[in-house]
Protein backbone atom coordinates (compact mmCIF):
# COMPACT_ATOMS: atom_id res chain seq x y z
CA UNK A 1 0.00 0.00 0.00
CA UNK A 2 1.59 3.86 -1.09
CA UNK A 3 2.60 5.30 1.86
CA UNK A 4 1.60 8.92 2.00
CA UNK A 5 3.29 11.96 3.90
CA UNK A 6 0.30 15.08 4.91
CA UNK A 7 1.17 17.77 6.24
CA UNK A 8 -0.83 20.58 8.18
CA UNK A 9 -0.69 23.70 8.15
CA UNK A 10 -3.06 26.78 10.29
CA UNK A 11 -6.78 25.62 10.75
CA UNK A 12 -5.92 21.98 9.41
CA UNK A 13 -3.32 21.67 11.58
CA UNK A 14 -5.19 22.83 14.43
CA UNK A 15 -8.29 20.37 13.24
CA UNK A 16 -6.20 17.54 13.14
CA UNK A 17 -3.86 18.04 16.28
CA UNK A 18 -0.86 17.56 14.39
CA UNK A 19 1.20 18.82 11.36
CA UNK A 20 2.11 15.92 9.62
CA UNK A 21 1.67 12.38 9.68
CA UNK A 22 2.38 9.18 7.82
CA UNK A 23 -0.63 7.38 6.05
CA UNK A 24 -0.65 3.72 4.29
CA UNK A 25 -3.32 4.55 2.03
CA UNK A 26 -5.23 3.42 -0.93
CA UNK A 27 -7.08 6.43 -2.03
CA UNK A 28 -6.21 7.18 -5.50
CA UNK A 29 -6.20 11.16 -5.52
CA UNK A 30 -6.17 14.20 -2.66
CA UNK A 31 -9.88 14.48 -3.24
CA UNK A 32 -10.52 11.12 -2.14
CA UNK A 33 -7.59 11.16 0.77
CA UNK A 34 -9.40 14.76 1.77
CA UNK A 35 -12.98 13.05 2.04
CA UNK A 36 -11.78 10.50 3.72
CA UNK A 37 -9.35 12.41 6.32
CA UNK A 38 -12.25 14.69 6.71
CA UNK A 39 -14.44 12.51 7.79
CA UNK A 40 -12.24 11.08 9.75
CA UNK A 41 -11.03 14.36 11.95
CA UNK A 42 -13.95 16.26 11.51
CA UNK A 43 -12.12 18.76 9.34
CA UNK A 44 -14.60 21.78 8.53
CA UNK A 45 -13.53 22.94 5.15
CA UNK A 46 -15.51 21.56 2.11
CA UNK A 47 -12.93 19.84 -0.42
CA UNK A 48 -13.78 22.76 -3.09
CA UNK A 49 -12.14 25.67 -1.14
CA UNK A 50 -8.76 23.43 -1.07
CA UNK A 51 -5.73 23.60 -3.27
CA UNK A 52 -3.34 21.00 -2.75
CA UNK A 53 0.87 20.65 -3.12
CA UNK A 54 2.16 17.46 -4.12
CA UNK A 55 5.86 17.47 -3.17
CA UNK A 56 5.65 21.31 -2.43
CA UNK A 57 4.45 22.26 -5.96
CA UNK A 58 0.64 23.32 -6.34
CA UNK A 59 -1.45 19.99 -8.15
CA UNK A 60 -4.74 18.87 -8.66
CA UNK A 61 -6.54 17.35 -6.69
CA UNK A 62 -7.34 14.56 -9.20
CA UNK A 63 -3.84 13.76 -9.58
CA UNK A 64 -2.78 9.96 -8.72
CA UNK A 65 -0.47 9.44 -5.49
CA UNK A 66 2.30 7.57 -5.52
CA UNK A 67 4.44 6.05 -3.20
CA UNK A 68 6.25 8.15 -1.38
CA UNK A 69 4.94 11.21 -1.85
CA UNK A 70 3.88 14.42 0.29
CA UNK A 71 0.40 15.96 0.29
CA UNK A 72 -0.35 19.08 1.40
CA UNK A 73 -4.09 20.41 1.85
CA UNK A 74 -3.79 24.27 1.70
CA UNK A 75 -6.98 25.98 2.98
CA UNK A 76 -7.64 29.77 1.42
CA UNK A 77 -4.70 31.61 1.85
CA UNK A 78 -4.79 34.80 3.75
CA UNK A 79 -1.36 36.73 3.48
CA UNK A 80 -0.89 40.14 3.83
CA UNK B 1 13.75 38.08 -3.74
CA UNK B 2 10.93 36.70 -1.87
CA UNK B 3 11.53 36.10 1.90
CA UNK B 4 9.74 35.29 4.56
CA UNK B 5 10.91 36.65 8.28
CA UNK B 6 10.55 36.65 11.68
CA UNK B 7 12.33 40.10 12.10
CA UNK B 8 10.93 43.20 12.05
CA UNK B 9 10.18 44.32 8.58
CA UNK B 10 10.77 48.05 10.26
CA UNK B 11 14.39 47.71 11.27
CA UNK B 12 15.54 46.26 7.88
CA UNK B 13 17.26 48.21 5.29
CA UNK B 14 15.64 48.75 1.52
CA UNK B 15 17.17 47.38 -1.06
CA UNK B 16 19.51 50.43 -2.55
CA UNK B 17 18.17 50.85 -6.62
CA UNK B 18 20.54 51.40 -9.47
CA UNK B 19 20.93 55.15 -11.05
CA UNK B 20 18.56 54.03 -13.85
CA UNK B 21 15.60 54.38 -11.04
CA UNK B 22 13.77 57.31 -11.16
CA UNK B 23 10.49 55.68 -9.20
CA UNK B 24 10.32 53.77 -6.15
CA UNK B 25 6.90 52.36 -4.75
CA UNK B 26 6.97 50.85 -1.34
CA UNK B 27 3.74 49.01 -0.05
CA UNK B 28 3.45 48.14 3.83
CA UNK B 29 0.83 45.90 4.88
CA UNK B 30 0.59 46.67 9.07
CA UNK B 31 -1.54 44.81 11.49
CA UNK B 32 -4.87 46.98 12.37
CA UNK B 33 -6.83 47.12 15.80
CA UNK B 34 -10.36 46.06 13.79
CA UNK B 35 -11.64 43.58 11.33
CA UNK B 36 -15.15 43.48 10.57
CA UNK B 37 -16.19 44.97 13.85
CA UNK B 38 -13.68 42.54 16.10
CA UNK B 39 -11.35 44.26 18.30
CA UNK B 40 -7.95 42.99 16.94
CA UNK B 41 -5.27 42.54 19.41
CA UNK B 42 -2.66 40.53 18.00
CA UNK B 43 -2.07 38.39 14.37
CA UNK B 44 -0.58 35.27 14.10
CA UNK B 45 0.95 34.20 10.75
CA UNK B 46 1.64 31.02 10.04
CA UNK B 47 3.29 29.50 6.39
CA UNK B 48 4.30 26.47 4.53
CA UNK B 49 7.78 27.92 4.04
CA UNK B 50 8.73 25.83 1.03
CA UNK B 51 6.32 26.74 -1.41
CA UNK B 52 5.37 30.42 0.06
CA UNK B 53 8.95 30.81 -1.02
CA UNK B 54 9.02 29.11 -4.41
CA UNK B 55 5.40 30.93 -5.01
CA UNK B 56 6.48 34.34 -4.03
CA UNK B 57 9.41 34.08 -6.72
CA UNK B 58 7.46 33.22 -8.99
CA UNK B 59 4.92 36.17 -8.47
CA UNK B 60 7.92 38.50 -8.39
CA UNK B 61 9.29 37.12 -11.65
CA UNK B 62 6.12 37.54 -13.47
CA UNK B 63 5.60 41.34 -12.03
CA UNK B 64 9.07 41.65 -13.68
CA UNK B 65 8.07 40.03 -17.20
CA UNK B 66 4.87 41.62 -16.96
CA UNK B 67 6.07 45.70 -16.37
CA UNK B 68 8.85 47.26 -17.48
CA UNK B 69 10.90 47.66 -14.05
CA UNK B 70 14.08 47.39 -12.75
CA UNK B 71 13.77 45.27 -9.67
CA UNK B 72 10.89 44.01 -7.00
CA UNK B 73 11.35 42.65 -3.50
CA UNK B 74 8.65 40.98 -0.78
CA UNK B 75 9.27 40.14 2.55
CA UNK B 76 6.74 38.69 4.96
CA UNK B 77 6.12 38.23 8.49
CA UNK B 78 5.12 35.33 10.12
CA UNK B 79 4.73 34.36 14.08
CA UNK B 80 3.05 36.94 16.42
CA UNK B 81 2.51 40.47 14.97
CA UNK B 82 1.22 43.03 17.27
CA UNK B 83 -1.29 46.46 16.07
CA UNK B 84 1.09 48.60 14.04
CA UNK B 85 3.98 46.10 12.99
CA UNK B 86 4.11 45.80 9.29
CA UNK B 87 3.39 42.09 8.18
CA UNK B 88 4.38 42.35 4.57
CA UNK B 89 6.69 44.84 2.35
CA UNK B 90 6.76 45.16 -0.85
CA UNK B 91 9.60 47.41 -2.80
CA UNK B 92 9.16 47.96 -6.46
CA UNK B 93 11.69 50.41 -8.42
CA UNK B 94 11.19 51.05 -12.01
CA UNK B 95 12.74 54.33 -14.15
CA UNK B 96 8.84 55.29 -13.88
CA UNK B 97 5.96 56.14 -11.59
CA UNK B 98 3.44 54.66 -13.59
CA UNK B 99 4.77 50.41 -13.90
CA UNK B 100 6.40 50.86 -10.35
CA UNK B 101 2.59 51.17 -9.13
CA UNK B 102 1.15 49.40 -11.12
CA UNK B 103 3.66 46.33 -10.34
CA UNK B 104 3.42 46.90 -6.62
CA UNK B 105 -0.12 46.58 -6.63
CA UNK B 106 0.00 43.60 -8.45
CA UNK B 107 2.40 41.79 -6.17
CA UNK B 108 0.54 42.54 -3.23
CA UNK B 109 -2.39 41.00 -4.65
CA UNK B 110 -1.20 38.18 -5.77
CA UNK B 111 1.10 37.23 -2.52
CA UNK B 112 -2.41 37.64 -1.20
CA UNK B 113 -4.80 35.51 -2.87
CA UNK B 114 -1.52 32.52 -3.88
CA UNK B 115 1.13 32.04 -1.56
CA UNK B 116 0.50 29.75 1.15
CA UNK B 117 0.23 32.04 4.00
CA UNK B 118 -2.52 32.26 6.55
CA UNK B 119 -3.63 34.35 9.58
CA UNK B 120 -5.18 33.97 12.54
CA UNK B 121 -6.94 36.85 14.53
CA UNK B 122 -6.67 37.38 18.31
CA UNK B 123 -9.30 39.18 19.50
CA UNK B 124 -9.28 41.56 22.97
CA UNK B 125 -11.10 38.62 25.00
CA UNK B 126 -9.07 35.71 24.09
CA UNK B 127 -11.08 34.63 21.07
CA UNK B 128 -9.26 33.53 17.97
CA UNK B 129 -9.86 32.90 14.02
CA UNK B 130 -8.53 31.50 11.27
CA UNK B 131 -9.25 34.31 8.13
CA UNK B 132 -11.31 32.86 5.37
CA UNK B 133 -11.43 29.58 6.39
CA UNK B 134 -15.30 29.67 7.08
CA UNK B 135 -16.97 31.23 4.88
CA UNK B 136 -16.56 28.83 1.57
CA UNK C 1 1.49 67.68 5.97
CA UNK C 2 3.34 69.30 2.51
CA UNK C 3 6.70 70.54 2.74
CA UNK C 4 9.58 71.00 1.11
CA UNK C 5 12.87 70.69 2.33
CA UNK C 6 16.52 70.93 2.21
CA UNK C 7 17.52 67.55 3.53
CA UNK C 8 18.28 64.50 2.43
CA UNK C 9 14.55 63.20 2.31
CA UNK C 10 16.08 59.38 3.32
CA UNK C 11 16.98 60.50 6.40
CA UNK C 12 13.80 61.85 7.35
CA UNK C 13 11.70 59.55 9.68
CA UNK C 14 8.54 58.10 8.54
CA UNK C 15 5.45 59.40 9.85
CA UNK C 16 3.82 57.04 12.19
CA UNK C 17 0.65 55.14 11.61
CA UNK C 18 -2.33 55.25 14.05
CA UNK C 19 -3.68 51.52 14.69
CA UNK C 20 -6.49 51.72 12.36
CA UNK C 21 -4.08 51.38 9.83
CA UNK C 22 -3.80 48.77 7.49
CA UNK C 23 -1.71 50.24 4.81
CA UNK C 24 1.02 52.41 4.11
CA UNK C 25 2.14 53.15 0.19
CA UNK C 26 5.36 54.98 -0.25
CA UNK C 27 5.96 56.90 -3.26
CA UNK C 28 9.80 58.00 -3.72
CA UNK C 29 10.96 60.18 -6.87
CA UNK C 30 14.36 59.78 -7.40
CA UNK C 31 17.34 61.28 -9.64
CA UNK C 32 17.99 59.00 -12.48
CA UNK C 33 20.63 59.33 -14.52
CA UNK C 34 19.13 59.21 -18.38
CA UNK C 35 16.21 61.21 -19.27
CA UNK C 36 15.41 61.55 -22.98
CA UNK C 37 18.67 59.96 -24.03
CA UNK C 38 20.43 62.57 -21.94
CA UNK C 39 23.02 61.72 -19.62
CA UNK C 40 22.02 63.73 -16.45
CA UNK C 41 24.43 64.34 -13.97
CA UNK C 42 22.37 66.29 -11.09
CA UNK C 43 19.17 67.48 -11.07
CA UNK C 44 18.31 70.79 -9.81
CA UNK C 45 15.08 71.86 -8.03
CA UNK C 46 13.81 75.19 -7.43
CA UNK C 47 10.41 76.25 -6.51
CA UNK C 48 8.24 79.36 -5.79
CA UNK C 49 8.28 78.17 -2.27
CA UNK C 50 4.96 80.02 -0.88
CA UNK C 51 2.67 79.13 -3.69
CA UNK C 52 4.16 75.50 -3.71
CA UNK C 53 3.05 74.89 0.09
CA UNK C 54 -0.09 76.43 -0.58
CA UNK C 55 -0.92 74.18 -3.48
CA UNK C 56 0.56 70.98 -2.16
CA UNK C 57 -2.08 71.43 0.91
CA UNK C 58 -4.80 71.68 -1.16
CA UNK C 59 -3.53 68.65 -2.74
CA UNK C 60 -3.20 66.66 0.34
CA UNK C 61 -6.17 68.13 1.25
CA UNK C 62 -8.34 67.04 -2.09
CA UNK C 63 -6.89 63.46 -1.62
CA UNK C 64 -8.29 62.84 1.80
CA UNK C 65 -11.56 64.19 1.05
CA UNK C 66 -11.45 62.14 -2.48
CA UNK C 67 -10.37 58.62 -1.01
CA UNK C 68 -10.89 57.03 2.37
CA UNK C 69 -7.43 57.47 3.62
CA UNK C 70 -6.42 57.95 7.26
CA UNK C 71 -3.16 60.28 6.32
CA UNK C 72 -1.02 61.84 3.44
CA UNK C 73 1.94 63.57 3.52
CA UNK C 74 4.52 65.31 0.95
CA UNK C 75 8.24 66.13 0.90
CA UNK C 76 9.64 67.82 -2.07
CA UNK C 77 13.15 68.55 -2.22
CA UNK C 78 14.92 71.63 -3.60
CA UNK C 79 18.31 72.41 -4.74
CA UNK C 80 21.07 70.52 -6.37
CA UNK C 81 20.75 66.80 -6.00
CA UNK C 82 22.35 64.09 -7.30
CA UNK C 83 21.87 60.85 -8.98
CA UNK C 84 20.69 58.36 -6.54
CA UNK C 85 19.09 60.59 -4.48
CA UNK C 86 15.06 61.15 -3.51
CA UNK C 87 13.77 64.08 -5.02
CA UNK C 88 9.90 63.73 -3.64
CA UNK C 89 8.18 61.73 -1.36
CA UNK C 90 4.67 60.60 -0.73
CA UNK C 91 2.82 58.31 2.18
CA UNK C 92 -0.29 57.65 2.44
CA UNK C 93 -2.23 55.17 5.14
CA UNK C 94 -5.33 53.96 4.96
CA UNK C 95 -7.45 50.87 6.49
CA UNK C 96 -7.24 49.45 3.28
CA UNK C 97 -4.44 49.06 0.33
CA UNK C 98 -7.02 50.25 -3.11
CA UNK C 99 -7.02 53.48 -1.53
CA UNK C 100 -3.33 53.95 -0.42
CA UNK C 101 -2.36 53.08 -3.81
CA UNK C 102 -4.88 55.10 -5.30
CA UNK C 103 -3.99 58.25 -3.30
CA UNK C 104 -0.57 57.65 -3.55
CA UNK C 105 -0.37 58.29 -7.02
CA UNK C 106 -3.13 60.67 -6.74
CA UNK C 107 -1.14 62.83 -5.26
CA UNK C 108 2.16 62.40 -6.79
CA UNK C 109 0.18 63.32 -10.56
CA UNK C 110 -0.82 66.42 -9.28
CA UNK C 111 2.00 67.70 -7.58
CA UNK C 112 4.06 67.19 -10.63
CA UNK C 113 1.41 69.24 -12.90
CA UNK C 114 0.24 71.58 -10.25
CA UNK C 115 2.93 72.47 -7.86
CA UNK C 116 5.27 74.96 -9.08
CA UNK C 117 8.47 73.40 -9.28
CA UNK C 118 11.28 73.57 -11.38
CA UNK C 119 13.79 71.22 -12.50
CA UNK C 120 16.51 72.06 -14.48
CA UNK C 121 18.84 68.98 -15.65
CA UNK C 122 22.72 69.18 -15.53
CA UNK C 123 24.43 66.84 -18.48
CA UNK C 124 27.74 65.28 -18.63
CA UNK C 125 29.56 67.72 -20.48
CA UNK C 126 28.46 70.74 -18.57
CA UNK C 127 24.98 72.13 -20.44
CA UNK C 128 21.67 72.56 -18.42
CA UNK C 129 18.06 72.15 -19.63
CA UNK C 130 14.99 73.61 -17.96
CA UNK C 131 12.33 70.58 -18.25
CA UNK C 132 8.93 71.54 -20.09
CA UNK C 133 9.94 74.54 -20.63
CA UNK C 134 11.09 74.15 -24.51
CA UNK C 135 8.34 72.41 -26.40
CA UNK C 136 5.19 74.43 -25.46
CA UNK D 1 0.95 104.63 -12.81
CA UNK D 2 0.43 101.40 -10.45
CA UNK D 3 3.29 99.79 -9.16
CA UNK D 4 3.58 96.38 -9.57
CA UNK D 5 6.37 93.66 -8.53
CA UNK D 6 7.49 90.91 -10.95
CA UNK D 7 9.01 87.53 -9.72
CA UNK D 8 10.64 85.33 -11.57
CA UNK D 9 11.67 81.77 -10.98
CA UNK D 10 13.44 79.16 -13.18
CA UNK D 11 13.82 79.48 -16.86
CA UNK D 12 12.55 82.82 -16.34
CA UNK D 13 14.70 84.24 -13.64
CA UNK D 14 17.54 83.03 -15.92
CA UNK D 15 16.27 85.06 -18.93
CA UNK D 16 15.61 88.00 -17.09
CA UNK D 17 18.69 87.92 -15.39
CA UNK D 18 17.07 88.61 -11.75
CA UNK D 19 14.53 87.17 -9.54
CA UNK D 20 12.56 90.31 -8.60
CA UNK D 21 11.86 94.05 -10.24
CA UNK D 22 9.78 96.64 -9.26
CA UNK D 23 7.64 98.70 -12.25
CA UNK D 24 5.72 101.52 -12.87
CA UNK D 25 3.18 99.94 -15.44
CA UNK D 26 -0.10 100.76 -17.36
CA UNK D 27 -0.84 97.11 -18.47
CA UNK D 28 -4.11 96.39 -17.47
CA UNK D 29 -3.30 92.61 -16.98
CA UNK D 30 -0.97 89.99 -16.78
CA UNK D 31 -1.24 88.89 -20.35
CA UNK D 32 -0.59 92.03 -21.57
CA UNK D 33 2.50 93.03 -18.83
CA UNK D 34 3.72 89.92 -20.35
CA UNK D 35 3.98 90.62 -24.09
CA UNK D 36 5.68 93.48 -23.16
CA UNK D 37 8.21 91.64 -20.34
CA UNK D 38 8.97 89.10 -23.63
CA UNK D 39 9.34 91.85 -25.90
CA UNK D 40 11.58 93.59 -24.21
CA UNK D 41 13.86 90.85 -22.05
CA UNK D 42 13.66 88.13 -25.09
CA UNK D 43 11.33 85.46 -23.06
CA UNK D 44 11.26 82.63 -25.11
CA UNK D 45 8.30 80.76 -23.33
CA UNK D 46 4.68 81.95 -25.08
CA UNK D 47 1.81 83.24 -22.91
CA UNK D 48 -0.19 80.35 -23.46
CA UNK D 49 1.76 78.11 -21.95
CA UNK D 50 2.11 80.09 -18.44
CA UNK D 51 0.24 80.34 -15.67
CA UNK D 52 0.22 83.46 -13.15
CA UNK D 53 -0.05 84.11 -9.82
CA UNK D 54 -0.68 87.36 -8.35
CA UNK D 55 -0.40 87.34 -4.52
CA UNK D 56 0.71 84.11 -4.51
CA UNK D 57 -2.76 83.08 -5.13
CA UNK D 58 -3.55 81.34 -8.75
CA UNK D 59 -5.32 84.02 -11.30
CA UNK D 60 -6.44 84.64 -14.76
CA UNK D 61 -4.07 85.80 -17.36
CA UNK D 62 -6.41 88.71 -18.02
CA UNK D 63 -7.33 89.81 -14.17
CA UNK D 64 -7.08 93.56 -13.62
CA UNK D 65 -3.95 94.81 -11.66
CA UNK D 66 -3.80 96.86 -9.03
CA UNK D 67 -0.73 99.46 -7.31
CA UNK D 68 0.84 96.65 -5.08
CA UNK D 69 0.34 93.49 -7.12
CA UNK D 70 2.94 90.89 -6.83
CA UNK D 71 2.99 88.86 -9.95
CA UNK D 72 4.70 85.67 -10.89
CA UNK D 73 4.77 84.35 -14.56
CA UNK D 74 4.92 80.35 -13.93
CA UNK D 75 6.36 78.64 -16.62
CA UNK D 76 5.08 74.96 -17.04
CA UNK D 77 6.39 73.33 -13.83
CA UNK D 78 8.53 69.99 -13.31
CA UNK D 79 8.43 68.78 -9.50
CA UNK D 80 9.28 65.40 -9.01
Amino acid sequence: MPKITVQYFAILREQRGLSEESLDTTESNPANLYAKLAAQHGFTLPSKSLRVAINDEFASMDQSLKDGDAVTFIAPVAGG
Amino acid sequence: MFSLTPFRIEDLPKPAAPSSVGATVIFEGIVRDVNDDHQVEALEYEAMESLAVKEGAKILAQALAKFPIESAECIHRTGLLQVGEVAIRVVVSAAHRKEAFGACEFIVNEVKSRVPIWKKEHYSGGATEWINADQM
